[in-house]
């Protein structure tokens, strides 16, 4: 069996060498089953060409998308759930062995549709020296949006910001964790309804603007996502909110003393996940699905998850991974790796409706018009709602 | 048997008719000269003969051939043309081999050919040289190279001397001549310069508005213009055309139709003197060198004098202006046609 | 008397100095590269003149993906498409130049409409149709948009126009074919347009990105540019000692070409008549 | 006789016709059929498409952010066609000059044209990142604040315009340049020795007669100006909040990301009207252009 | 004094010298013309008087002020180009109003120099035209009338007729030359056509090889050519330069030296005689209209006679050669210098 899988990079270091080694091993295991690993450019480009490639009849039977993805994907029809395929007990029990909250994503309509695979949540970078000079403990990072505030007080100076957070790229994402710190989600399950405009999130996107507006401890207008991790690297700003997928080159290139942290916490602490799940395509004959069934159970598995983990820095998916040998021995040296598993505890999906791509337009928009100050914080998530009300409305 | 024959052929293009109804012939060995002012159709006649030009009406005979719808190759001829049209990338020898290479002639008659060819027009030395690197008399030798290396019997040649200097101009004529007659080339050249078609031609085709004005020998042409255009076209200064009436000829003609005629008289045939003659005044002069052609006026009729040294005119000088009975033309006023039969008296 | 020549001169340097200052900004960017190229990742946003120097970003870069094969691809692609850009281009140039045909004017007309419709904006239909020809992934599909280029007809066009119509005559005399004319007089003597439109078609492609992303799927067919998108894409966090360096190696043939033969390309395009 | 102008006819078009039958494929019928597109619903598995007439039109009316990239492209292509220009005209006349190292400054210039827009705008990133960039670098030197030049959405665009700036003037100088090396050198002397000044010469003489050139280089400027977007894609994907959005971008956007093709198509077709305008200005100023001598 | 004077003037470009050292005055009102083959530093030694070029070596006076460093615009000179260079997208009065434009001539002035130099130039019904609308001839008339209506007493012109046909040519000759006259202006006229220097100059400056070779009135170069350059390259055909001992002309000269010297005829003072003279023989004829150049050969040497009328040669002739004393120069063969000390007899 031939099978065809795209997958998007969307991480530094050299993540096509590590797929390509792990299909090697794959098809040495399985010499009946020829694996073609595609990489597809970003999630973007990733998802428009499995879709092309769908249409126009092009064999491609698995692919790794945006989590975010399935209700465009299960609109499109373009993928099969995941419950219609497993059949052993063996395949039900691993179906369960993920974290639920990087399932979420993956579940809508009682059915799961992805898998996790390429998983990250947010995590806060900070700089244990800077805190040293500020005066401040670098073994309590702030847990609270208010220790947050003064601890960025004090640690902006001249040619250093207290905090960063990344506004373009994915600003949703990021306000996704400073939402759910408020205690409020951005949608339902089912994908057809937000809530851009509750006073929660309102006070969330306020919150955000307040950093830099009026206290002073971020850059005001957007942070550039691309950028962030080498202004922090020079000491630019003292804390950065980030993905776990760069804490291997944060490490690798940091000349000062740093910590990673949980997001503090509001009403409570939250992030949300990201990342990409494998999806299994529609257009696939049933030997070709065990096939694919088949690769991606050898690609989760415990062992290379946490392997994947260690060499890429995204989470590992399941609880099975951190207790192997090499993870446990890997988050004792390096116990940063580890915040980002007891986050997972507090996390939910990020954003994920139908019209997702619209959807989720609208809310970055509405985020940046508020931070750069063209509309205030209701205004714009009040248009956004409006907005997102129409798209929605026929899903309901 | 004539090389070529023109039977009244035309071209047409919407509503203006380029060449009117043209037939002449030539013979074979002829160097033939189609002159006439610009735009009259002698480059639209040439273009036709060759092919390049469709022809509307009319036939055209080449070597007893009916070749009127045939196309350039089948022709035989050979071009030169104005711009000398040398393939700018090619070197002098590819430019003279075009035409053999063309047609598949086999390498060692081209390699014979062409010594030949660049021998007899001296471009031995240069036949690696691209056109732009060879001055104009040596362009034209190359252009020339290739016109006859092909054999052909004919050759077409549209004003290839215009874009040389005068020196250079007049080597070439005599260079281009000496070449036709030693290849003994039927060769049909136009040009708009009357001294090139009299120092060249065998035979002369006079053109004017599309239609031949006469045909002859450089001499017939010099000495018995058969019409005022022809007259005033040909010789440098031009025949002076004078109307009797206004420069008081009166007596030396007969006395009826004196307003019907016009007196043609060649500058150099006119003698300045003291005595004897017309009178006139003398207003300008431009000197050549060897004479000077000085300008007399008689009631705002000026007349064109030629005189052997140098002659200069300060101011306006009273003379006197004489001629032989012979060196007098008579043309018709109405049709410009010569009139042999009127006789006027010398003074 | 002197003063004049004086203010000319003073103006004059003033002058140059400003022409030197833009040339220097114009290469900032690439000088930049170079910097951060070169040096390891701690000085690519800092500069201190004993930096140490280092080849590794550009090992590292050249791990991370198949450069030989990407500079296969695209040399393939560059040349593909050029090769039949010369012959469709040169054949409708020729017709358009030197042959009356009823409709020639709106034929015209709609093949310099396609100077402004380009493919960029047809994506959508163009992937569709290649998927209808099985042509996916593959680097015909990537050239074939590209092949019959309004921008090549055109300039040829305006060359063939310039080019005297008595050579060709003087061909036809000579006995040449329709094709040996085209072959043997207009192709050669239009030599330095078709290196000038080689040039931008050259460096179009090897530069073009958005529709090569979308219709190749494999180390095989990807060119240089989708290959370099791997360091490019900012999603992964910005790390320009790579990404500068594997830019330099994507260029690098093309802007030493350029170095190489500038003059002959400049004289190009002044002899081609693009103006 | 008749028949040889038919034949040649006949040639015209077979020379014609490869190139014909790759625009009909890869330009026409694409265009053809994004027009057609543009009047169904967007179609998925669920939903397949449906006509329903200009109800796409009619949203993109309604559409904000369309208004905004609309007016974006207007200001994009305000900035850059005339500055890429009189930058490019500029250039031509220095690097036509007596200038010391002309081959140097033209090959600056021109290196632009050379280099990915995708592999650049990286490095353009770095010159515009706060603080650490280079241009926060250099003007910290003198004191300046740090500034957010692609985080703020009045300064966003005007970075995007310099870099198309940056792009475009050096190819543009080629063509200006060959234009220059036509004329006649006679003129400027015959201007000198009128006492004109250099200013004086190139506005009455030297500008006027690349006329021509200018109006090639403008439909060039035009057509790029709703082209160049690769940038983007690295830079600022838009933003923020779509102050650097262009139109194209908004198509492939809705095309790709929101995967709305019937809507991506109504845009497409408006970017086409305009093109296809362009187009034929150009082909009827283009052709019949001034010809002085 | 003088309007213009060269002093010991110089042109180095690197390692060619292309004006040598050279010196000469031009009084004013004079129409001077700078003559000699192409390369000779013609148009070097003009550009340099106007200002375009710079001097490298000696001193420029122009009305007796030193003008060696001053600007193009500060010499108040106007020039004519080869090419005309008329700005092509300015129409004729536009064009012929440039400088007046640029020096912010008041407006009235403007229109009233305007109506009377488009008068002179006679080019009153076309000044709305472009340069391109023009015809050569007209080209060349609003390229003058750019140049005088400057009122500047001195002109410049660079070879202004040679993109023009011979008959143009002649026409616009005599035009320039009266218009000259007319204002009384001070104009220097680069050619190398000696027929053109001959029918136009009050003075003649023959250059060759950057340097100056003969100065004077038309009449003392052709009549007493200072050098055998001189004498070759003035006069149509030029001067036959026979060496006497290869032409048997022994018994007419000294007995000593006889090789040192080269001795100098004119075709036309060259007569053909059947029983007097040196013998030679006739070998081909150029037959012009009013008269023939025959070519006559003795012992290999060409000797070119024009006599009047029509001559055919089919082949070879024998005839002889005579002239008049007064016919011949004399140059000293290794210097090239004329010799009026030595004498040599008639036949
Ligand atoms: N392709 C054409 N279409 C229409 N009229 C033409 C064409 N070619 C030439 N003519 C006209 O035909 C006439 C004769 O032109 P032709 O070129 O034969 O003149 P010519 O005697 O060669 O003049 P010249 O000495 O200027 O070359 C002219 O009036 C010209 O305008
Ligand atoms: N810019 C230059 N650099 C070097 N040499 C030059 C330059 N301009 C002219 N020359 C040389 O100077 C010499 C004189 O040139 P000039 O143009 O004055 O000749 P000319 O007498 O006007 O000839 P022509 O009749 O061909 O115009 C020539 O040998 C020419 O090659
Ligand atoms: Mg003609
Ligand atoms: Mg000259």
């Amino acid at each position: 069996v031939e099978l065809t899988m795209y997958y998007p990079v969307a991480v530094g270091g050299p993540l096509t060498n590590i797929v390509d080694g792990l299909v090697d091993d794959f098809e040495e295991q399985n010499p009946d089953i020829k694996v073609n690993a595609i990489y597809a450019g970003n999630y973007n480009d990733a998802r428009i060409k499995a879709l092309a490639a769908l249409k126009s009849g092009e064999p491609a039977q698995t692919s790794v998308m945006f989590s975010i993805d399935t209700y465009e994907l299960i609109e499109q029809g373009a993928i099969v759930a995941f419950d219609d395929i497993v059949e052993t007990k063996e395949e039900k029990e691993w179906l369960k062995s993920f974290y639920p909250a990087l399932m979420e994503n993956g579940q809508t309509q009682g059915k799961t549709w992805g898998i996790p695979f390429q998983r990250s949540t947010i995590v806060m970078y900070y700089n244990k020296d800077a805190f040293r000079a500020a005066g401040l403990d670098p073994e309590t990072p702030p847990a609270t949006w208010d220790e947050l505030v003064a601890a960025g007080k004090k640690l902006t100076k001249d040619g250093q910001w207290g905090a960063m957070i990344p506004s373009t790229g994915y600003p949703y994402w990021m306000f996704g964790a400073l939402s759910m710190q408020n205690d409020q989600v951005l949608m339902n399950s089912d994908g057809n309804e937000t809530y851009f405009d509750a006073p929660a999130t309102i006070e969330a996107l306020e919150f955000w603007k307040d950093l830099g507006s009026k206290h002073g401890i971020m850059p005001e207008g957007t942070i550039e996502w691309g950028t962030l991790r080498q202004n922090f690297l020079e000491g630019k700003t003292a804390m950065m909110w980030h993905s776990t997928g760069n804490l291997s080159v944060v490490k690798k290139n940091a000349k000062f003393d740093f910590g990673v942290a949980m997001l503090p916490a509001q009403k409570r602490r939250g992030t949300p996940t990201g990342g990409g799940n494998f999806y299994i395509f529609e257009k696939t004959t049933a030997e070709e699905r065990k096939a694919t069934m088949k690769l991606i159970r050898f690609l989760t598995e415990p062992k290379r998850t946490a392997e994947w983990s260690m060499k890429t820095g995204y989470l590992a998916t399941m609880p099975a991974a951190y207790e192997t040998e090499e993870m446990k021995k890997y988050v004792a040296d390096f116990p940063p790796a580890a915040v980002a598993r007891d986050q997972l505890e507090f996390a939910t999906a990020e954003l994920s409706t139908y019209q997702n791509g619209r959807v989720r337009k609208l809310l970055d928009d509405a985020i940046q018009a508020a931070l750069t100050g063209s509309k205030s914080p209701a205004e714009a998530l009040e248009d956004a709602q409006k907005q997102a009300d129409r798209l929605l409305k026929r899903y309901r | 048997m004539s090389a070529i024959e023109l039977q009244s052929i035309s071209k047409i293009w919407g509503a203006t008719t380029a060449v009117d109804n043209v037939s002449f012939s030539i013979d074979q060995g002829t160097f033939a000269v189609l002159l006439g002012p610009s735009g009259c159709g002698k480059s639209t006649s040439l273009r036709m003969i060759s092919g390049l030009e469709e022809i509307s009406q009319g036939k055209l005979i080449i070597d007893g051939k009916d070749m009127t719808t045939a196309s350039p190759a089948e022709r035989h001829l050979s071009m030169v043309f104005q711009n000398y049209a040398l393939f700018p990338h090619l070197n002098v020898e590819e430019n003279i081999l075009f035409g053999l290479k063309v047609r598949k002639t086999p390498r060692h008659l081209q390699n014979e050919r062409l010594s030949k060819v660049a021998q007899q027009v001296g471009l031995e030395q240069l036949l690696d040289r691209k056109p732009a690197q060879l001055s104009g008399g040596q362009r034209q030798r190359v252009a020339l190279a290739r016109a006859i290396i092909a054999e052909n019997p004919i050759c077409l040649m549209d004003e290839p001397l215009s874009n040389l200097d005068a020196k250079l101009r007049h080597i070439m004529r005599v260079e281009i001549r000496a070449l036709q007659q030693r290849l003994g080339m039927t060769v049909i050249y136009v040009t708009h310069d009357q001294a090139e078609a009299m120092s060249m031609a065998d035979k002369v085709i006079l053109m004017c508005n599309g239609k031949v004005e006469q045909e002859g020998t450089p001499e017939e042409l010099y000495n018995k213009p058969a019409t005022t255009f022809a007259a005033a076209f040909i010789g440098t200064p031009p025949m002076n055309l004078i109307d009797p009436i206004a420069c008081n000829l009166g007596k030396t003609m007969p006395q009826n139709g004196q307003d019907e005629f016009l007196i043609g008289i060649r500058p150099e045939d006119i003698t300045l003197s003291d005595t004897k003659g017309l009178k006139a005044e003398l207003v300008s002069a431009d000197y050549l060198g060897a004479d000077t052609v000085v300008t007399a006026r008689i009631n705002d009729q000026e007349i064109l004098v030629r005189t052997p040294g140098k002659v200069t005119i300060a101011e306006p000088v009273s003379t006197r202006l004489q001629w032989h009975e012979e060196a007098v033309h008579i043309f018709d006023k109405s049709t410009g046609k010569r009139n042999d039969k009127v006789k006027v008296q010398s003074f | 008397m002197i003063s004049i020549i004086k203010r000319q001169k003073i103006s004059f340097s003033i002058e140059s100095s400003a022409a030197y200052f833009l040339a220097f900004l114009w290469v900032l960017p690439l000088i930049y590269a170079l910097w951060a190229a070169f040096h390891p990742a701690e000085y690519a946003t800092r500069f201190e003149l004993f930096a140490p120097l280092t080849l590794s970003n550009f090992a590292t870069a050249w791990e991370q993906a198949p450069f030989a094969r990407y500079f296969l691809n695209t040399f393939l692609l560059v040349t593909s498409i050029l090769l039949v850009q010369f012959v469709l281009c040169t054949l409708a140039a020729y017709s358009f130049a030197r042959f009356e045909f009823p409709g020639k004017s709106i034929a015209f007309g709609l093949v310099l409409i396609q100077l402004m419709i380009m493919p960029e904006v047809l994506i959508v239909e163009n992937y569709t149709t290649m998927s209808n020809l099985g042509l996916v992934d593959s680097i015909l599909a990537i050239g074939l948009p590209y092949m019959a280029s309004a921008f090549g007809i055109f300039l040829l066009r305006q060359t063939f126009k310039t080019i005297p119509h008595e050579l060709e005559d003087a061909a036809k005399i000579e006995g040449c074919s329709l094709w040996q004319i085209l072959w043997k007089v207009y192709v050669p003597l239009a030599r330095p347009t078709y290196v000038a439109f080689g040039l931008v078609s050259i460096s179009y492609h090897w530069n073009n990105f958005l529709w090569p992303l979308v219709i190749t799927n494999s180390v095989t067919t990807r060119p240089l540019t989708v290959g370099l998108a791997i360091f490019g894409a900012p999603e992964s966090g910005v790390d320009w000692s790579i990404i500068t360096a594997g830019t330099l190696l994507a260029v690098a043939p093309l802007l030493v070409a350029f170095l190489l033969f500038q003059r002959q390309f400049v004289q190009s395009f002044m002899h081609a008549g693009i103006k | 006789m008749k028949h040889v102008s038919t034949q040649h006819q006949l040639y015209g078009w077979l020379l014609l016709l490869p190139a014909t039958l790759f625009l009909l494929a890869f330009t026409y019928y694409p265009t053809l059929a994004t027009l057609a597109k543009s009047f169904f619903s967007q179609g998925t598995a669920i939903r397949p498409a449906e006509f329903v007439g200009l109800e796409n039109y009619t949203f993109m009316l309604e559409d904000d952010v369309f208004w905004r990239v609309a007016w974006n492209n207007v200001i994009y292509a305000l900035f850059t066609i005339p500055i890429s220009i009189a930058l490019a005209l500029m250039m031509a006349v220095w690097v036509n000059s007596r200038l010391k190292f002309k081959s140097l400054a033209r090959m600056s210039f021109f290196l632009p044209t050379m280099l990915p827009m995708i592999a650049v705008a990286n490095i353009w990133l770095f010159f515009y990142t706060p603080e650490i960039g280079l241009i926060d670098q250099v003007t910290s030197i003198f004191g300046a604040e740090s500034q957010n030049w692609l985080g703020d959405p009045d300064t966003v665009l005007g970075c995007i315009i310099v870099i198309t700036i940056w792009k475009e003037a050096g190819f543009f100088m080629i063509f200006y340049l060959a234009a220059l090396q036509t004329l006649s050198p006679e003129l400027e002397e015959a201007a000198r020795l009128e006492g004109a000044s250099r200013w004086y010469y190139f506005r009455r003489v030297m500008f006027p007669l690349l006329m021509p050139t200018t109006l090639f280089v403008l439909i060039n400027a035009i057509i790029n100006s709703f082209k160049l977007v690769d940038h983007l894609f690295i830079l600022t994907k838009g933003g923020p909040d779509n102050a650097s959005s262009l139109l194209l971008y908004y198509i492939y956007e809705v095309a790709f990301s929101f995967l709305d093709q019937a809507y991506a198509s109504t845009l497409t077709v408006i970017l086409l009207a305009i093109l296809a305008i362009i187009a034929i200005g150009q082909f009827v100023f283009l052709d019949k252009k001034v010809h002085y001598q």
